[in-house]
This record gives structure tokens, sequence and C-alpha cells, in this order.
């Protein structure tokens, strides 16, 4: 097992140096300038060149990009072109608020689109299927921050059960280190008081960012329920006469839920779109509004990292999903 | 006489289509006692997978039995209920051995996990005891290595291995009739010769019925005691197989041996095909490809008759020859 | 005609079949709908963020407009984005996993490594990179969104050919002297539709919606166009009062996505021949 | 009630929070959800976040109070200039401490200004022509010398830009020659009446403030000063809002849309702050490129604009309209100056001289606007409703403020038509007219328009070069004349900035320099 | 006379893959050292159980599996050597038809299309006229070309499956489990119609199948494989008469008869057959052999012509044993 790891995580460099270089090269053919940014609204034409020397944007792009996986390979991701602040650490400061908040809906999105996907195949072409099936795809169409808003004024305003925004109260500080993950930092710190605190914060956003994914895992689990029932081995499992409700979600679910395992890899490569409206209407600091701060003030260097960040987590999921497939089918363990 | 260990008679299973209600199973009956092998026998399409679903009790949704009993050790497994069924009876009382051994296992559970879920199912108790008594088993139906097996998946035996694996299980709660589903199509004849004695060996040791479906006359004459053969749902004639293989009465049935390689030197077929049991002709269903059909064969179903001690057919020739 | 009759029992899809046909006559004849079409470009400043009403059903926006006309002249450009996108999608995704799954050695591998590369590419970064090359526009917003969904369609199609590669008549076609291309594009395509169904419908609403975030962060749609994603990214500067500027055309989004999704479930069902078979 | 006289089942939702709202608000501390600065040093960023951080954490030797702003000493005592404007000598204040405890003296004052200069970044731009570093000199530990390279008017007024740092620490931590950027950029070095708490930074997000009890001014003029601040950015309208009614957002920004304002008034909880500010709206044409190289059609566009329409309506009132480049209220407008007015005859008029000189009114018009800004969105539309109905083509371009100031670089990129705000950097007309129109600062996007007239380009020159308010005010009347006389650009309104503030709050003071963001003034219940 | 089809020591080695990074599959020999050769107008039982290389034999002959070593000979012309594709060129007399007949066709194509594009792909003009004719002559009514795969019998797809070669005038044709899973009534007249085919258009058959009746009763030679060698080559007559192979004697008395039971005759074979991709040296059935000897653990014996019968054996069984 630890070989097909590192003969994954070795497969996965040369693509992701290729998507590092269309990445660099989409974003040098953008005209946008962050010398402009950074000399401010009172600049001379001449402080602009300056800063433009200062940075190395007059030079040829290929040297520019020498550089810049040189820095790479020392992980060091240079300084944000419009805040001067290193990226690796802004970075590293918001990734696990987003992967917190990304686990979470994923967590709710399959822990209620797989029975929703079941019970729906279950009642292939009945009232529950048709229902389900209404109800799973309109989650897919829901405009997110509406939805996140009428969340607001229900359970932050209207009834007051959950806090408005944020990750945690104002009177409250983050426990710091040694994990970057609040949730979990505030357990090994014996914060319940900041867990407690934290998990409210959580659950208006991660249900918002959920309902597009449990449609997709409802839809896919139903299809592969729907598969999985024509198979042979059910049809025996009956005429043994197996308790039916295990049969179903234990004996059948394990076999459909293969290909529900790969659309929750890539789903999690659709993290940063999902996540951008999210973290921006519930304030959550984390990856996505970080992305579309670079993305509006022209942050090469930003946008790169985020890039390579996605590429490494998408690559790092796929790994995951291929793993848990080894895990749930004993005949791809063996490499058949 | 001792009580047969399952008893049907007229039986009649309807189908719900596009068309109205089919009659996929009708007037089928014959009887198993115990320690005794039935053969069930019929061109595909014959009904025979119906029939296993309807003893069972596991008929698609459309489907239903409209009229017949099946008396299983004389209770009418009609009146169970589902739960009655699933509880008591499939898997415990009467065992299941499916067609076909490389997809009738769940790929992904382990063998002991599959087995012992049914045997703790159906009887409570110590896992350790179900699970030295699934071994046992296991090395009765001689499966090499029988403590391993348990921790192993599907894949990692040989079709043969997995019916050996089935046939115990079929046995694990100790029923008193096993249902063979075609358990040997998908083997190689070798492999067949195998599990057709060790077939052979259990009920003989073990005293339980068997109804066998097949559509093999071969395998049929190796191993069963009794026939029953099946046309488009109905049943046409039963007896001993010796009997019936040596005299067969209807002319379904000496149709069907007259193409059997063994018996043919050229080649011999039936003409037309087995009618969809959506769209049987009325009446004797064999009727349109019988080489002696009467214009009567088509009015109405024949009634069975007995034209020798332990052997029914159904077909109106002998109804006349009765009458006579 | 017994396809028709199965489906006519599947409600949910019939009624995605209703609402996609009415979402194509509105884009069809919206202009001639539309109780003021002429609010496609027209401001109307007396008349600003009024609640629905019997003259403005469903209220006004932040240019005094009547939304239900602009809900209805906006059905067009919707169809167009989500049908351009997938369609194009598709159209690049599919030949590529098609040949990636069907070929085995260095093109196979190459195009799947291609596909890894554009996939991890975030949508924004991409979306932002076109609409400066391009200047910013739905049809650079449209590229982007094409360039980043069809390496969904490659990986489906390329794990289903491989499926079917192996498959017996695919063999029997290579038996009697069959070439690639004819056994990929009239053999497996045909063979594989179901699933890109499914993805092709997912994708048509998703699009919509990402569309409208490529359209607010000034990579997208362009006002005055009566774009739905667009109204409901405007809207936002005015939640929670005039929840009627957000509600309307994110439930216009909202149906035509249930309805293109509930189709596509349905055509799936029904075209599967596994499903063919039961019942 | 105000409320419940709206429709609409979400106003009533939100009403119903006033009440909880009490018992939301956070005790002892305020809540802004404004955001914070990109990076937390003053010498790398000069933009409106950072204005409302360096007020509070960072003292300057002048700083501008009140409304009209004026120019009040800070850390300097006061300050004398020779009569050519070329030598300036400040005397600082004593006994004034950074937070660390250590006194300020002359060298933090010129480490500062020469770090400043050094990096070379925004705040830089008002000195970097006329000031070496080596001409920042401490004669003695209380007095600071500046020696311009030559008379600068606006000198004075961009002295508050310049935050003192305590150099003892950001030379401690110094790295590679980098004037200790990447330090700073993270942490704290001020003498401000507010200092940031260590380890609260999450970038753009997120950061926290205590109260300095040793501020050079003292507290004894506030009685209930607020102890703690917490900076908390709330990304979308709709939250500051919601959090603002339901008490636990304290502060907003002070861009609020007009039409929340009604709301945030009904509520028990939270009202809104209404301050004329110094921020011009303004319409930008690029008068160096076809068709906008026609006087007669930049009359025409900008007689098409329905002002009071945009100001009424759309704005509800919230604005003041702004005939020109210069704000109203500040000196160098010219008062008499009557600026253009919405008239489609008079604009029809003006079209068709333009026709005759070739104007092709198929051709199609692009007007940029920033996507993130509603009201820009909506004052493009508005106008292309209006142009529309003569007969103007305008074709609205969603885009980016990245994008589009990249593209001010030339002429030929740059748009025809945008539109943006300019806001108070320091209260000089050199902020508008002078880096607007002087063709000098062609290439910046303030000077977009491309205008060049070399008799604007001499008076904006000269007045550059004087001291004297007296003596510059006539020069920039002058040339602001003319550039209206021009019609370089469409000048719309001068803003009314519109901050939500929680009740419980009060003695909060604007100014139009940093936007009322400086905290030390506030009192707060609870 | 030349034979049609002649195979000279054919090797096939499948599967195997040299992976990078991490373990490499060993390919397993599926075919090992096979020499045949076919009479015109012949029809070539091959027999044997699954795994032991009867189908991929066959579908090297066909061309879509490459051999790893020997000859194949086309008329005497070598054709051998080739990729799939230009195998397929070169062999274009040869054709064959699936076990699963069902399975071997496009379920979204009519019969019809499916009989025309055959046509279509090897470039034959006339088509409709050709494709009435081909499924007249296997017995189907010209109705059958508008329906689909799916509904149509068994027994129908079978007539599909041949229609579809005929079409292409094939010479020989190499029949793949032809009567698996067909009824009895069925498989009798599916076999009625091969035998008419093959006077009618002059074909040369290589049958392949694991059912010893229906072999006895069609073929003119069978060869007998056990784990990728014949070992076993004789005139049907004889090897129903007399086995010479212990294995094929098993085979023979392993299969069901009508007869009825033969509870008391000889235990039946043990075992199973060894995973091909891990042989015993030595004769591959030498562990499942009554007879075997230390000679057959060490050498794997020669296919060697023995009182009329090619034998890979070191003890075959004497003639009057049977």
């Amino acid at each position: 097992m630890a070989g097909f790891i590192a003969r994954r995580v070795l497969l996965v460099l040369p693509s992701l140096l290729g998507l590092l270089v269309v990445t660099f090269l989409l974003i040098r053919t953008v005209p946008a300038d962050p010398a402009v940014a950074l000399a401010g609204d009172n600049a001379t034409p001449e402080q602009i060149e300056a800063i433009r020397r200062q940075y190395g944007l007059d030079q040829p792009l290929l040297v520019q990009f020498g550089r810049y996986l040189a820095g790479v390979a020392r992980l060091d991701f240079g300084a944000s072109q419009f805040s001067g602040r290193p990226v690796a650490a802004d970075i590293a400061q918001r990734l696990p608020a987003t992967l917190e908040l990304t686990f979470a809906a994923l967590l709710i999105g399959a822990g209620l689109g797989i029975p929703l996907g079941v019970v729906a195949a279950m009642n292939h072409n009945r009232w529950p299927d048709f229902l389900l099936r209404i109800l799973s795809v309109g989650g897919i169409a829901i405009a997110a921050f509406w939805l996140a808003i009428m969340l607001q004024l229900l359970f932050a305003m209207q009834l007051g059960w959950l806090p408005l925004r944020g990750q945690l109260s104002v009177g409250l500080t983050p426990p710091g280190g040694p994990t970057g993950f609040l949730l979990l930092d505030s357990l090994l710190h014996g914060r319940l008081d900041i867990l407690g605190d934290a998990l409210r914060h959580l659950v208006l956003p991660a249900v918002t960012l959920s309902v597009g994914g449990l449609a997709t895992i409802a839809r896919f689990t139903r299809a592969g329920v729907l598969d999985t029932l024509q198979k042979d081995f059910v049809l025996y499992e009956r005429a043994v006469g197996f308790p039916r409700r295990r049969m179903v979600w234990i004996y059948v679910l394990r076999n459909s839920v293969v290909a529900t395992v790969s659309q929750i890899g890539l789903l999690f490569g659709s993290l940063i779109a999902g996540a951008v409206v999210v973290e921006a209407i519930y304030d959550w600091p984390g990856i996505g509004s970080y992305t579309v701060q670079a993305i509006l003030t022209a942050d090469a260097k930003v946008m790169l990292a985020v890039t390579l960040l996605v590429g490494v987590i998408y690559a790092a999921v796929n790994i995951l999903t291929d793993l848990a497939l080894a895990l749930i089918d004993p005949r791809i363990r063996e490499g058949r | 006489m001792t009580v047969p260990a399952l008893a049907i008679t007229g039986l009649r299973v309807g189908i719900r289509s596009d068309e109205g209600m089919a009659r996929i199973l009708d007037h089928i009956a014959f009887s198993i006692a115990p320690g005794c092998i039935l053969g069930v026998v019929g061109e595909s399409g014959c009904g025979k997978s119906t029939l296993i679903r309807t003893i069972l009790g596991i008929l698609p949704p459309a489907a239903e039995i409209v009229a017949g009993s099946i008396l299983f050790e004389g209770e009418d497994l009609r009146a169970f209920s589902e739960a009655e069924l699933n509880r008591a009876v499939r898997g415990s009382r009467i065992g299941f051995v499916p067609q076909d051994p490389y997809l009738a296992l769940n790929p992904l559970f382990t063998i002991g996990a599959q087995l012992l879920e049914v045997m703790r199912w159906h009887a409570p108790g110590e896992r350790r005891s179900h699970s030295t008594r699934l071994v046992e088993l296991l090395r009765r139906v001689q499966l090499p290595d029988p403590e391993a097996a348990l921790a192993r998946y599907p894949h990692q035996f040989s079709g043969g291995q997995r019916q050996r694996l089935l046939i115990a299980a079929a046995l694990a709660c100790s029923p008193r009739l096993v249902i063979a589903d075609e358990p040997t199509t998908a083997l190689d004849v070798t492999t067949q010769q195998q599990i057709l004695r060790l077939l052979r060996e259990l009920v003989d040791e073990l005293g339980i019925a068997m109804l066998f479906v097949t559509h093999d006359l071969g395998v049929v004459a190796e191993l069963c005691d009794e026939v029953s053969v099946i046309y488009a749902g109905q049943t046409v004639e039963s007896g001993p197989t010796a009997a019936m293989l040596d005299r067969p009465l209807h002319p379904y049935t000496r149709a069907l041996l007259a193409c059997h390689p063994d018996r043919s030197e050229g080649f011999t077929g039936i003409p037309g095909a087995v009618p969809s049991p959506l769209r049987a002709p009325p009446g004797c269903r064999f009727a349109p490809r019988c080489a002696g059909a009467r214009p009567a064969c088509t009015g109405r179903s024949p009634a069975p008759q007995w034209p020798e001690p332990g052997r029914s057919v159904d077909c109106i020739l002998y109804e006349a020859k009765a009458a006579a | 005609m017994l396809v028709l009759r199965k489906f006519l029992r599947d409600i949910p899809a019939v009624i995605g079949a209703v609402i996609i046909l009415f979402v194509v006559i509105l884009a069809l004849f919206g202009p001639w709908i539309a109780p003021y079409p002429e609010d496609a470009s027209a401001s109307h400043l007396l008349r600003r963020l009024k609640p629905p009403s019997a003259a403005y059903p469903f209220g006004t926006d932040n240019l005094g407009r009547d939304i239900l006309s602009r809900v209805i002249l906006g059905a067009r450009g919707a169809l167009k984005v989500a049908l351009v996108v997938v369609g194009l999608a598709m159209a690049i995704g599919v030949p590529l996993g098609l040949l990636a799954g069907y070929e085995r050695g260095v093109l196979a591998e190459a195009i799947m490594r291609v596909t890894d590369v554009f996939l991890a590419l975030p949508q924004l970064i991409l979306a932002l990179a076109l609409a400066q090359l391009l200047g910013p526009s739905v049809e650079s917003a449209m590229l982007a969104l094409t360039l980043t969904y069809w390496p969904f369609f490659t990986r489906i199609v390329h794990a289903e050919t491989q499926r079917l590669r192996n498959a017996l008549f695919i063999d029997a076609l290579q038996g009697i002297g069959a070439g690639t291309p004819r056994i990929l594009l009239l053999h497996i395509l045909p063979n594989i539709l179901s699933p890109i169904i499914v993805r092709a419908t997912i994708g048509l609403g998703f699009t919509i919606l990402v569309a409208a975030v490529l359209g607010f962060l000034g990579m997208g749609a362009t006002p005055p166009d009566p774009d739905w994603g667009l109204a409901v990214a405007q809207s936002r500067t005015y939640l929670p009062n005039a929840w009627w500027f957000a509600t309307f055309p994110g439930l216009a989004i909202l149906i035509a996505v249930l309805g293109f999704n509930l189709l596509g479930d349905g055509l799936r069902d029904l075209v599967d021949p596994r499903l063919r078979r039961s019942r | 009630m105000q409320i419940t006289r709206r429709q609409g089942g979400a106003l009533a939702m939100a009403s119903l929070l006033a009440a909880r709202g009490v018992r939301a608000a956070t005790p002892g501390v305020l809540v802004r959800s404004d955001s914070p600065p990109a990076n937390l040093d003053p010498h790398q960023l000069f933009d409106v976040p950072m204005m409302g951080y360096a007020l509070n954490a960072y003292d300057g030797l002048y700083r501008y109070e009140n409304n009209p702003p004026e120019l009040q000493p800070w850390l300097a005592e006061g300050h004398t200039a020779s009569a050519d404007g070329l030598e300036w000598e400040f005397r600082l204040r004593p006994e004034v401490r950074f937070h660390d405890g250590a006194p300020l003296t002359a060298e933090d004052v010129v480490y500062s200004f020469r770090r400043v200069l050094a990096l070379g970044k925004a705040p830089a731009s008002a000195f970097l022509g006329i000031l070496k570093p080596e001409n920042v000199t401490a004669p003695d530990a209380r007095t600071v010398r500046f020696r311009l390279e030559r008379a600068y008017g606006p000198f004075l007024a961009a002295i508050p830009i310049v935050a003192i740092v305590n150099s003892r620490l950001v030379r401690a931590n110094e790295k590679d020659g980098d004037h200790g950027a990447a330090w700073l950029a993270g942490n704290e070095a001020g003498s401000g009446a507010y200092a940031f708490v260590p380890g609260s930074l999450t970038t753009l997000e997120r950061l926290d403030m205590a109260r300095f009890e040793g501020h050079f001014l003292g507290w004894s003029d506030n009685p209930s000063p607020v102890p703690r601040i917490a900076v908390r950015a709330a990304k979308e309208t709709s939250t500051g809002v919601l959090g603002l009614l339901n008490g636990s957002i304290d502060w907003t920004d002070s861009y609020l849309p007009t039409d929340q304002v009604e709301q945030i008034q009904g509520s028990r909880v939270a009202q809104v702050a209404k301050d004329v500010s110094m921020r011009t709206f303004i319409i930008r044409m690029n008068n160096a490129r076809a068709p906008f190289t026609s006087l007669n059609l930049r009359k025409a566009m900008a007689h098409a604009f329905n002002y009071d329409g945009f100001i009424q309506e759309i704005l509800k009132g919230y604005a003041d309209r702004n005939a020109g480049p210069i704000p109203n209220q500040l000196w160098g407008a010219p008062k008499d100056a009557p600026g253009y007015a919405y008239d489609l005859d008079k604009a029809r008029h003006f079209l068709k001289l333009a026709q005759a000189e070739g104007f092709n009114p198929r051709q199609q018009i692009r007007i940029h606007i920033q996507s993130q800004l509603e009201q820009t969105n909506q004052a493009a539309q508005l106008f292309q409703s209006d142009l529309q109905s003569i007969g103007v083509n305008l074709r609205i371009v969603a885009d980016t403020w990245a994008n589009i100031v990249s593209a001010t670089a030339k002429p030929e990129t740059s748009p025809d038509m945008w539109i943006h705000w300019v806001s108070t950097y320091f209260v000089d007309p050199e902020n508008w007219v002078g880096q607007m129109y002087d063709s000098r600062f062609h290439g910046t996007w303030k000077a977009s328009s491309f205008y060049r007239n070399e008799k604007v380009d001499a008076l904006l020159q000269r007045a550059r070069g004087l001291v004297a308010q007296a003596e510059r005010a006539p020069l920039y009347e002058e040339a602001t004349r003319q550039v209206m006389a021009d019609c370089a650009d469409i000048w719309v309104y001068n803003t009314v900035e519109l901050r939500g503030l929680a009740r419980r709050l009060s003695g909060y003071r604007f100014c139009p320099a940093g936007g009322g963001a400086e905290m030390r003034w506030l009192q707060m219940k609870g | 006379m030349t034979p049609i089809l002649e195979v000279q020591d054919l090797s096939v080695s499948l599967g195997g893959r040299r992976r990078w990074l991490g373990r490499s599959i060993p390919p397993v020999q599926a075919v090992r050292g096979v020499s045949l050769a076919v009479a015109p107008g012949e029809v070539l039982g091959i027999v044997g159980e699954s795994g032991c290389g009867k189908t991929t034999l066959g579908r090297t002959i066909l061309g879509l599996q490459r051999e790893s070593g020997g000859e194949i000979l086309l008329d005497g012309k070598r054709v051998s050597g080739l990729a799939p594709q230009a195998a397929r060129r070169v062999r274009n007399s040869i054709h064959y038809v699936h076990q699963d007949a069902g399975a071997a066709l496009d379920p979204w194509w009519s019969i019809g299309r499916t009989l025309e594009e055959a046509l279509a792909i090897q470039g034959i003009g006339d088509r409709p006229a050709r494709v009435a004719e081909v499924l007249a002559a296997v017995g189907l009514d010209a109705g059958a070309a508008r329906r689909y795969p799916h509904e149509l019998s068994g027994g129908q797809l079978r007539r599909v499956a041949l229609a579809r070669i005929l079409a292409l005038r094939p010479r020989v044709v190499i029949l793949d489990e032809p009567t698996s899973g067909l009824d009895m009534s069925v498989q009798a007249m599916v076999l009625t119609l091969l035998r008419d085919l093959r006077v009618r258009y002059g074909l040369t058959y290589l049958f392949i199948s694991h059912d010893l009746s229906v072999v006895r009763r069609f073929c003119d030679r069978v060869a007998i494989m056990y784990l990728g060698r014949v070992v076993e080559l004789a005139p049907t007559a004889e090897v129903f008469a007399a086995p010479r192979h212990p294995y094929t004697r098993s085979l023979l008395e392993a299969a069901p008869r009508l007869t009825g039971r033969r509870a008391a005759e000889a235990a039946p074979l043990a075992g199973e057959p060894p995973s091909a991709a891990r042989l015993p040296p030595g004769c591959a059935f030498a562990p499942r052999c009554a007879r075997s000897s230390a000679a057959c653990r060490a050498e794997d014996p020669a296919l060697a012509l023995r009182d009329g019968a090619e034998v890979a054996c070191h003890h075959p069984l004497e003639r009057a044993m049977a």
C-alpha cells in the first residue's frame, strides 16, 4: 500500500508542473499590473515603473517562471503582490478553515445524500423516489447565497439559534496551534467552550455548502443502488432470507457507493468555486475569499499558489479516493 | 405415507403487464418426498426461475400467486407473512443453491461475513458455534482449507469452490428442502461431475428433499430420482426418472429427448419457439409445435392423467385413452 | 411507443420535460410574452425596488424594471449559456475520453494527464485570465466554464469506454474489421450515453450558477442583460429588504435547472439498458 | 413603527431581531465589520482599510480632524517653513511613548520618512520626486528637518500620510535589508490610541486592537472609551446589515447602500451616520482617443446623464451634486462654474455637432464598470437608458479594478469610459484636479482621461510650486474652470458617507480624510 | 492437399504489464506450442475446459490477439507476425462467431443495420440483397432486420451472428461454443443450420466447444486441450471410442449422459486445473493424473503420433483400454 501511494505521488508531480506552467502562462497573459495597485492612488508614472522593476515584472517570462519555480522548490511561494505578505503563511492560516468547512459540508452531504439515494432507489419510480429526486435536484439548482441569506434570516435573526457570521464569537480567541484546525485545536487544548462555539458557527455555512454536493451524492447513490439491485447476489441474498434492512444498508450499499466515492473526489476539486460564495456571506476566513481577493487584485503569486494548492488537494483527494475504493473493494486491493 | 417435503398443486402465477394480467405459471403440480431429488426440467423461458421465486416468496412486485397451494412439510407457504418467510423459511428451512456461483456472492464481503450473517439471522446463537458449524460443513463439501476460507473473499475461489461454499451455506441451517437452481451450468464438466456427486451424497446422507431445476436432461438422468417437465409455465409430465427417460409420455418430453445428441444421430429440433408466457396460446401451450396436435388441444387445458403408477401427464391424448 | 409510455410514467421526468418546454417557449417568444419587454434595457427611477403588486407581479429591481419581464427575457440567455457551455464541453471532453479510453499507451496517458491538469485548474482563475484576454463578456465566461468542465466528461467517458472496450460486441466489430473511428463513434458512444446525460444535466445547472458568480466578479454577463444569475448577484446589495429581487430570478434558475435535471434523470433511466429490462 | 409599514416577509423577520440584538452585543468590545488592511505596515499600503487601522494604531506629525478637515498638530507641536518652501522643520511633542514604552524621538520620525521613501510604495507617492532620504534629518532629539528638492505646495497636506514607527523596534526586525517590511506586515510598532493585539490577525479577515492607556493625548476627554476593538470583515453588505440589526456588529464601513439606510434607522439598536465627505464620483472619458477627442460629443454625454435622478432616486438624496472635479467644500473649487445639467435637448444638439465632425452614432461606446460596486453599474445603466433615447449606443463592460487600472496605462488600451470615485488621501486640490488633469500623470489611473491642455499643465505646475494657499487657490480655480470648459469628464456628485453604528456608541467624529475611522473619540455603553 | 489453415508451434501470452514503480505482472502463457492443420471443408473440434486456451487460440488465429511465437499459414501462405488490424486484413477469409451471440451485437443497432454495417466495412456493394440472402440462409424472416438484439431469442441471435459473417463470404469460420446456453431443441436446429451452411457455402469450421456430445456428432477431428496445450488430436470417432490421454478419458467420463447414473463408476477427476499463471513443471495434467510418474513431473511430453492419434503423454492409455 505504501508503494501504491508513493507511485501515485510521483505520478502526480508532472501534472502539477503542467498545472503550474499553464497557470503561469495564463496569468501572465493577463495585462493587469500589480505594480499599479502597490503604487497607490496618488502614484506617479515613474513610481509605478520603479515598482515594476523592483518586483522583476519587467523580466522575460522564462526568467520570471524560473525564479518562481526555484522558490516553489524551496516551498517559498513568494510574497503577495497586493499585500506584500508571504503567500505561504496566509494560505497556511486560511486553509484549515476551508478544509474544516468543506469536510463538514461533505459529511452532511454524504450523511444525508447517501441515505436519500438509497431510499429513492428502493422506491424506484414510486412517490418517495419522485419526491426525493425533486428535492435533491433542487439542491443543485438553488443559488447558494440566496439560500445562505435565507438561512441567516431564519436561524440567526428570527430564531436566534445560531450565529450570523464568522468562525468564532468575538469574545473568544482561537487556542492557537498545533494543527491550525480550529475544531481540532480547541479539542486538543481541552477548550470545549471554543469547540462548541466553533461548531455553532460551522452549522450554517456547512449546510449551505453541502446542498449542491448532497444532491450529486444522492443522485449517484440512487443510480448505484439501482444498478446493484439488478445484481444476482441481491436475488441470492433475498432467496436465503437475508435480514432485509441489513441487506440494503450494508450489503447493497457498499456495492453501490463506488461511483459515489469517485464523485466525492471530483466534488472536492470544485472546492474553491463553491466556497467563494459561502465564505463571503458567512465571513468564513478561508481560501475562497482569499482567491477572490487575489483575482480582483490580479495578484499573480497568490493565484499561482492557490492553483498549486488546488492541484495538490485534487491529487491528494484522488489518491484518497483510490484508497477508499481499495478499502471498499477487495478486488481493487489486490490490483486486479 | 410420509408427508412430502414440498407439494405444489394447481399453482398459477400471474404478472401484470401493459397488456393486462398474464399467467406466467399455470397449473403447476408436483411433490417431493424427503430424501428424494426432483428434477424440474424445462427450456429457457419456461418459468423455472419464476417457480423458484414463487416457492421462496420473492416474486417481483408485478407478479403474484393467483391460485394453487404450496405445501411445505404440510404447511401452506402462502399463509406465511413476509417476515415469517424471511425469518423461518428462506435460508433456514428451505436452503437455496443459486445458478451462477460467480455472481451470487457479494464480492465486497468475506465468505464468513456473508454466510455467518445468514446463520445468525436464522439461528440466534454464539458466533463461535456458528463458525464452527460452518467450517465443519465446508469440510464436508470438500472445500480445501475450510478454516481460512471464512476470511477470504469470493473472487479468491474458483467456480467449483464457490459452488461448494454455496452448497454449504444452503445446508447451514439444517433445511428440510434445498432448492438448487441450475447449480452446475456455469461449471466445467469435470467440476460438474464432482458437484453432482456431492449433492447426491448429501441428500442421501441428510435425508433432505431437493428441488433441482435444470435444462440438462443428462444431469437429470445422472442425479434425480423423479422428474417434472415444464413447458411454457405448465407442468406437462412428472414421474420417476428412469421410467420417463425410457418411455416418455408427453409429446413434448418425447421431442425433447429426441433432440438430445445422445439419442439422435441427425439433428432434430422442435420446430417453432417456446411462446412467451405473456402471449401464451390458449389450451395446451405446446399444441402449436406438437406433431400430434388435434383441434381440441387448443380448446382447453388438458387435465392431468395418471396412466401409470407414480406418473402423471397433462395431455389430451391420455384423456382419450383414459376415457377409452 | 413503449418507451414513451414508460417515460410518461416517470412523473418527475414529465415535470422536467414540461418545465424545459416552458423555458424554451420563454426563450423563443420572451419579447412577446413579457409584460414590459422594453425593460430589457430601460430604467425607471421612480419605481425602484417596489415589492410585488398587481402591476409588477414579481416586483421591480434596483432600476425600477419589472422583474417578471426580466425573468422571462432572461430565459434565452440562461439557455444559451447552459447549452453552449455543456455542448462545447461535451464536444471537447467526449472525443478525448473516447480516444483515451479506447487506445492504450502514450496518447491515452497524455490525454488523461492533461485532463487532470485542467480538472485541477481553479475555474475562477481561468475565467479571470480569459476575461482579460478576450475582454470581459459572457462569451469569455462561457469559454472559461467550458475549459473547466470538459475534463468531467473526459473522465467519465474514459472510464466507461475502458469498461466497454472489452465488450464482446466491440470484439466482434474488430473481428469483422471495423476501424477505430467507427467503433468509437457509432458503437461505443451511444452505449455510454447514460452517464454522459447525467453529467450533462448536472452541468447545465452548475453552469448557470457559476456563470452568475463570474458575472458578479466582473467576468461574465454584463448589465443590462436580463440575466438571472446577474440579477441574483446584484440583488445582494439590497438584501434582506428587497427579497423579491433575489427570490424570483433565483427561483427561475432553480426551476430551469430542476427541469433539466429531472428530464436528465428520466432520460438516463430510459436509455439505460439495464433499467430498460426491469419492468 | 417604521418597519411594520414595509411589506415583505424577509424584512419582518429581520426586524424581529432588534430586540434580540441587544443581547447579541459583546460587552466591552466594539465589533467593526469593515475590512482590516491587507498588510499592517502603514508604509507599504495607503488605502481606506489601512487608514481605518493606522489612524488608531499609529500617529503622524499632523492629523486631519473634523469636517471640513482641519490640519492639526499631532505628534508635532508645530512647524516652520522657509519662505521659498524648501526647508521645513517640525518640533516634536515631549513625552510621547510608543506601545512598548519607548519614548518618541526625532530619530523615529527620520527613520519613518526614510523608510517610506526607500520602500517606494503607495504612501511615498507625494514625496518621491521632491524629497531625498538623506534630506530628512534630526538636528536634535525633538526636531525634524526636511529639505525639499523643489517647492511643493501640497507638502504639508501630505504630512499626515506618514505614520511614525518605533524605529528601534522595526530596526531590530529588519531582515536582508527589507527595512523590516516582512515583520511589520504582521506586527505593529506605533504609538496610537489603540494597540494591535499580537496573534489576532487573519489577513483581510480579522484583527483585534486594545486601548493604549499611555496614549500621548490622554483619555481625560473620554469618560467611557472603547476598551477593545474587534475588526471582523463582513464581505457581503447583507451580512453587515443583519449583524448591525442583531447587535453583533457595532460599526460598518461607510459605504452602506442608500437602500439600507431606512431599515437601519428604524432599528432600535443601530443608526446611520451621514456625513458629507470629499469623495467625488466621476464618469471618465478617454479624451485621447476617438470619439471622445470631440468636445461636442463629450458635452453631449455630459448633458445626457440624469444627475438629479441618480442622486435623488437611486441614492435617495444621500449625495451632493458636484459639478467639477474638486469637492465643493474644498478650496480651489470654483464656486461660480455652472457645470453641466441633465438636458437631453442640449445633448441632442451637441450630438448633431459631433456627428457633423464625423462621429458615427452607431459606433458602440464601451463603458467599464466595477462589478463589485453596484453603484457604478446603476449609473451606467441609467446612462445607457438615456443615451439610447438620443440614439447613442452604450455598451456596459463589467470589469475588475485591477484590470481597469492596468488598462489605463496607455491611451490605446484605456477604456472609452469608466466609472470611479476619487477619495481624499490628502486634503489638497492636487489630490483631484492636479493628479487628474496634469498630463505628467498620464499613465496613472487618476489621469485616465488623458486630458492634455498646456495651459492647464502650466497652471497646475505653478500651483504645485507655491506654498501659500491664497496664492495657489486661484491657479487651481482657473485650471478647474478650463478643465470643466473642456468637459474632460462627467463629474457627478460628492459622496455622503453612510456608516452603520450601534446605538450604544456615541461621540462619533467624521473627517473626510480617513472617513471617520478614528476610534479614540468614541464612547460606548455596555 | 494443402491445409486451408495451418498453425505451427503457436504460442500466445496474455496480459503481463511492466509497471513503472511497483510490481510487474508476469504474462500468462495461454497457448503453448500448438500445432494444427485444418483441411478444406473439415470440421475440427477444439475441446477443453474453461481456461484451457481454446478461445485464445481461436482469437489468435482470427488475428485479434497477436501470437508470441510460431506461425499461422492460410492456404500455405504465412499470415502471422502482424499487428491486429493488419492481421485482420490478410485473414479476412477467416471469421469468428462469438459464444455469447447476444453480447456480440451492439444493443443500439437493429439487426438489419448490423448486417449492412459488416458489408459496409468490407466495402461490399448491393447490401440489401446480400442481407436478405443471408437472413434467408440462416432461416430468419426478413422482418428480423428491423428488430433489436434484446427482442430476439438465443437461437435467433446465433442465426444473426452467423448471418453477419456469412455476408462477408468467409472460408474458415471459427465457432466459439456455438451451442452453449441454448436449449436442446434450439441447439439441434443451430447445428443443423451449421451443417447446411457448411455445405452451401463451402466452409471450413474450427469448432470450439466444451460439450463433448455435440463435438462427437459434429466434428471430423477433435483436438483436446489442457492448459494451453493440445494433449490429444485424432479423428472424432477414435477419440470417443478409445481416448489415449488420461485427461481425455476423464473428460469423457465426466459428461452427463442420458444413460443414467453411474455412481459406481470411476471416481470423478479430483481437484481443478491449476492456474495458467502458475504451471507446474513437466506435464500440466500430472498433479491430477492417476498414472503420473516422476517422468511426467519432470518433462512435458510432446504431441506425438501413436497408432493413428496424436497424443502428448508419457503413459498413454492403450487402445484396448476403452
